[in-house]
């Protein structure tokens, strides 16, 4: 039994651990850089340790720092959440020594799964779909060339330790394998200090399409069917759901058989995903496999009612799945936002900045895992990921709904946020009818970036915005004790003689 | 009292006000308004029967004001005399062409590299700084030719956001 | 189509309401007293109409107000809420002759099941048990004796227009019957204008247990399984939960049924409940009928996944309903605290006043509806709810341990609430083990009112309240602008300035 | 300084502070702890590697607080050389007997009924007037015989919590 939990991790995906550990009578140990002090997982967690300071490099990637925390609070397991040293075979294997147990993979599997060549291989021989492609490294263009030839072009050269789009090259036409593979090798090798490559072909319109797998120490293992995660921008999810509108029973039957498969050959432990490309014609290609929980797990969460922390705990205790197959019904429809501290209008630019005000969408099917606060500032060191929005819907036509309402409803201020283009997102009637593949964000961009509003109403919404400004600068000057130049009936001056007394604080 | 919303000046008055019921003229149209601070930084409206909620944080300055309706953003300023005279002064000294004179970044962040050097002459477009913030890599380029003047950052230096980083003349 | 709603409530039921319409984008009219001008609904609803000043006879229950502003918004529909006019059959009447939909039944099923006496009558024609007792309204000590003769002692006498533990008298011994018989009659005649009694068997060691039926325009009629709603405190609801931890699979269908003959009794449309008294024996009677939808309604929407505001707006559109029974399947287990601004340990005093900070349970399987705000002063002329914090679980077990968390989540600044109380409630072992019934509090009240922390961690907790308390005076005596005694590093130093520029507020 | 819990007396102290890390003495014993306050009325407080919240808003007075810890809250009073002089003084002139003589109601409501009037006496356990706040009649009664003095309130008034209503000699 695991009675105390080391999360190496900060941000939404350490409270939401720290949640489902407090829900099983499990002690928390919080770990944190200088910059976190006052971020919610510390406030949060039963206990909390200083790591180190802001850079990521001097404190959540430092191995010995959270070994250090872990033994000085006793921890019997630390969970990675994801990001961070959740792939880290070398972390995996560390933990393990100290004999502390590692909520996860052991490090063969994060081995095998992460060098892409290795990965290509353990599952062409499974038997799973893999895009046609080299299963070894390309040394020079001679070979590439041979490869080319067997897999017709376009292809896609990709860096074998590759991940983030780095030492990527499309090339469309023969005369340009040359400085490509010179271009994919040198960067590979300046990125991840390894120059294999390998190539695969360029499968047009596609779908990222993911199956949730679980599996236990005992040789159980599970899918709790897909997510869709298509909806993309420069190779990073913005929404992501489930069911996905594209395929069929048939076929998640068959991916989900993959699935379990993929997961077998890597000895797999845990809860982990395997990514698939899949094509408007429903051929699929096993992508990769993520071998850590997904950002995008509560959607899977929301439509089986399974709480994945926990089942990653209970595994990791050595307990059995205590389902069977046949128990894993999609029940409803679920859709994550991906809700950003960056300025849509600009190009994306992060925004980290001090948060004036949070205001968290509430109500039936609405799910909001965050982590910022009235008061916190988000650090310029870390991901600019606030939250994640999930809507449940008996229908994926009232997921939809719900999440509008819910979009609607959110109100961080101080920072600019992504709200309004995933709202956008949800009215495009590409998404709203579910057809849509990796291209959806180019390919509507004129409509995702206007306001939306109505000419009447973007008028009204200016005037009141001007009053507003207006009146604000006119209280601020008459008066700077925070009672409002508009307060003088008796609930104002009630309010205005609590506010002072508030003020003393 | 001026105001001004994307760079376009409006007129604005209160007529009449009683309790939370105000009487505004706004470049000349009348509106009748039930207005109430809710929470901090919050208003709500009622207009026409309608009932609108209308955010407000601080901006630049004392004068500005970032105003935000259901995850839209507007900027918004206020033009007193005080600001009218600032304005003209700035008119006439700078061209307002500051903005194309100095680089820097909206936000915070770290110097990875700049790939240039004072004195150097530069061409637009061409890259004067990477700044690398919240995992994300920007590049800022020069917005017309000239010559580097100056440099106010250095590589791997933590920068603050609207901080002058490059001066180009 | 309908295609604006005016909401006649406040507090959390029209924040709720709204969100339903809002998701199916039906445009929403709020109205207010004078004392509501900045509550949530009026914030948070397209329109918003004054009805008038703060005492709800003056506002909430003046028919004509919410008429005229029905007319003025041109509302198509007028959704009661629940509490106020929405079991009033002159509303429902006034509403259809002025041309409007009225969300709920007709003024023949809300007086049929209104009145006591005749809602006995009805069902006992429709052949659903009631609890054994008279069926005309008693006039004298003679007729009495005779009932009670019949019926056999214990009995209860009650008022047949009542509600609310008004003119109902317990009657355990003969001698007692003369005085019970005049008491309760003249209680009943204050209260209601109505001396009319009947009698009843006193049934020990009950359980409320309420069945939710959803029945359309076309005769048919649903029920959506039940709420168990045992947990009370001077007849008001505390806690309700749904499955019911007491009845069979068995005794859920034919229960189920019995309350689908009473709505088809009642010629009832729309949502609606049934409540039966239950006893440990699991014979049940039907006790009354809510023509309405109920402040526990959530739970059921949580394990069946059906809005039941959205049904009750289409059910008023004339759609029919789209479900048949045998889909109606419970999935999983859900439970609703009721969260009051009431002071527990000093015999629930309630506890109005100005909210300082207002921070909710947020993640999976949490859902919390409420309707105050960080700066709100909740007003003295309405009920003290503030929230209804519900919990999803794919088992009991896993819904309380939830409710705990999500409880301990929850922290509400400036007045008194039950949210420690409820802790308690979920920290009971006869509740854990789901053996309970009305007399739950009662029995249980040694454990419900203490603290529950253990000796070493409430010591100190004292000294940390101490502390806090010091600093703050601290701070407060040696600075006045909010910068905490406390902040002399850097981040801190950046949150002083930021909290400069937010002073100017 | 000294600091009341529960009528009950502590002395406390900084002995240290360097950034947000105190040494702290309560009553003799020494803390070490790391406190930061995270937003308006919320204090993080970290101590032997264990993390606390603690609440804290402003209570009947300015040496009064309410501390509050999931669900739990606290009533805090601050004693400095002021207060103890007007405790003592206090203690003198009343022999601390006040909440006897005064009835008042903790919260805001209206007044239902005054069953009582000037110059009566009363019993212990007598009802001496009736509230009504948010759908609830609370009945305050005499803790001890005497004679009405004086009434503050009249029925039908709506009344502040604190407020003192009735006054038995």
């Amino acid at each position: 039994m695991i009675k105390k939990i080391l999360i190496a991790n900060r941000g939404e995906i350490a409270v939401r651990i720290i949640r489902a550990c407090k829900e099983m009578g499990i002690t928390t140990v919080a770990v944190y850089s200088e910059a976190d002090r006052t971020a919610l997982h510390v406030r949060y967690a039963d206990e909390a340790y200083l790591i180190g300071p802001s850079p990521s490099n001097k404190s959540y990637l430092v191995i010995d720092n959270i070994i250090d925390a872990a033994k000085k609070s006793n921890a019997d397991a630390i969970h990675p959440g994801y990001g961070f040293l959740s792939e880290n075979a070398v972390f995996s294997d560390r933990v393990k020594k100290e004999g502390i147990i590692f909520i996860g993979p052991s490090a063969y599997s994060i081995k095998t799964m992460g060098d892409k060549i290795s990965a290509r291989r353990c599952m062409t021989e499974a038997g799973v779909p893999v895009v046609p492609g080299t299963r070894e490294n390309i040394p020079d263009v001679k070979l590439l060339k041979k490869a080319v030839n067997e897999v017709g072009l376009p292809v896609m050269i990709k860096a074998s330790a590759g991940g983030g789009g780095k030492g990527m090259r499309l090339v469309q036409k023969e005369d340009e394998l040359t400085d490509a593979l010179r271009a994919a090798k040198s960067e590979a090798l300046a990125a991840f200090g390894d120059d294999s490559v390998y190539i695969e072909k360029f499968i047009q319109s596609t779908h990222h399409i993911e199956f949730q797998i679980l599996a236990d120490q005992h040789g159980n293992v599970l899918h709790l069917c897909e997510r869709e995660c298509s909806v993309q921008r420069r190779h990073q999810k913005v929404v992501e759901e489930t069911p996905s509108p594209l395929i069929t029973p048939e076929i998640r039957d068959e991916m989900g058989k993959y699935a379990i498969a993929a997961a077998k050959a890597a000895k797999y432990e845990g809860a982990g995903t395997i990514e698939f490309l899949v094509d408007d014609d429903l051929n699929y290609y096993f992508l990769e496999m993520n071998t850590r929980l997904q950002v995008e797990h509560p959607v899977t969460e929301l439509v089986l009612g399974i709480d994945l922390v926990k089942e990653q705990i209970k595994i990791a205790e050595g307990n059995k799945i205590s389902w069977s197959q046949s128990e894993i019904i999609q029940n409803g429809h679920a859709i994550e936002c991906r809700v950003y501290a960056e300025d849509a209008d600009n190009n994306f630019m992060p925004s980290p900045g001090f948060v004036q005000k949070n205001i968290e969408p509430m109500g039936f099917g609405v799910r909001c895992d965050g982590y910022v606060y009235e008061g916190f500032e988000i650090p310029i060191y870390y991901d600019p990921l606030i939250s994640k929005l999930i809507t449940w819907g008996k229908t994926r036509k009232e997921a939809i709904e719900r999440m509008k309402r819910a979009l609607r409803d959110y109100s961080i201020m101080g920072i600019k946020t992504s709200l309004n283009f995933l709202h956008r997102i949800m009215e495009t009637p590409d998404f709203y009818m579910g057809k849509y593949n990796t291209n959806f964000i180019e390919k509507n961009k004129d409509f995702l970036f206007t306001h939306g509003l109505e000419k009447n109403e973007a008028k009204r919404i200016e005037d009141l915005a001007m009053i507003t400004a207006f009146l604000e600068y006119n209280t601020q000057l008459t008066n700077g004790n925070n009672i409002p130049l508009v307060a003088q009936n008796s609930q104002w001056k009630d309010f205005g003689r609590k506010k002072g007394v508030q003020q003393r604080l | 009292m001026e105001i001004s919303i994307n760079n376009q000046n409006s007129n604005i008055e209160v007529i009449k006000q009683e309790g939370n019921k105000f009487q505004i003229s706004l470049n000349g149209r009348t509106l009748d308004l039930d207005i109430t601070k809710v929470e901090k930084g919050i208003y709500s409206i009622l207009i026409d029967g309608k009932s609108y909620e209308m955010e407000v944080v601080p901006g630049r300055n004392k004068k500005n004001y970032i105003i935000g309706y259901h995850g839209l953003s507007y900027d918004i300023e206020i033009i007193d005399s005080e600001a009218k005279y600032l304005k003209n002064k700035q008119n006439t000294n700078t061209e307002d062409d500051d903005d194309q004179n100095s680089i820097s970044s909206p936000m915070p962040g770290k110097v990875i590299k700049i790939p240039i050097e004072v004195g150097e002459k530069v061409k637009p477009g061409q890259t004067l700084i990477i700044i690398s913030a919240m995992k994300m890599e920007s590049e800022y380029k020069a917005k017309r030719a000239g010559v580097v003047k100056e440099i106010f950052a250095k590589e791997g230096e933590t920068i603050e956001g609207n901080q002058s980083l490059i001066l180009i003349d």
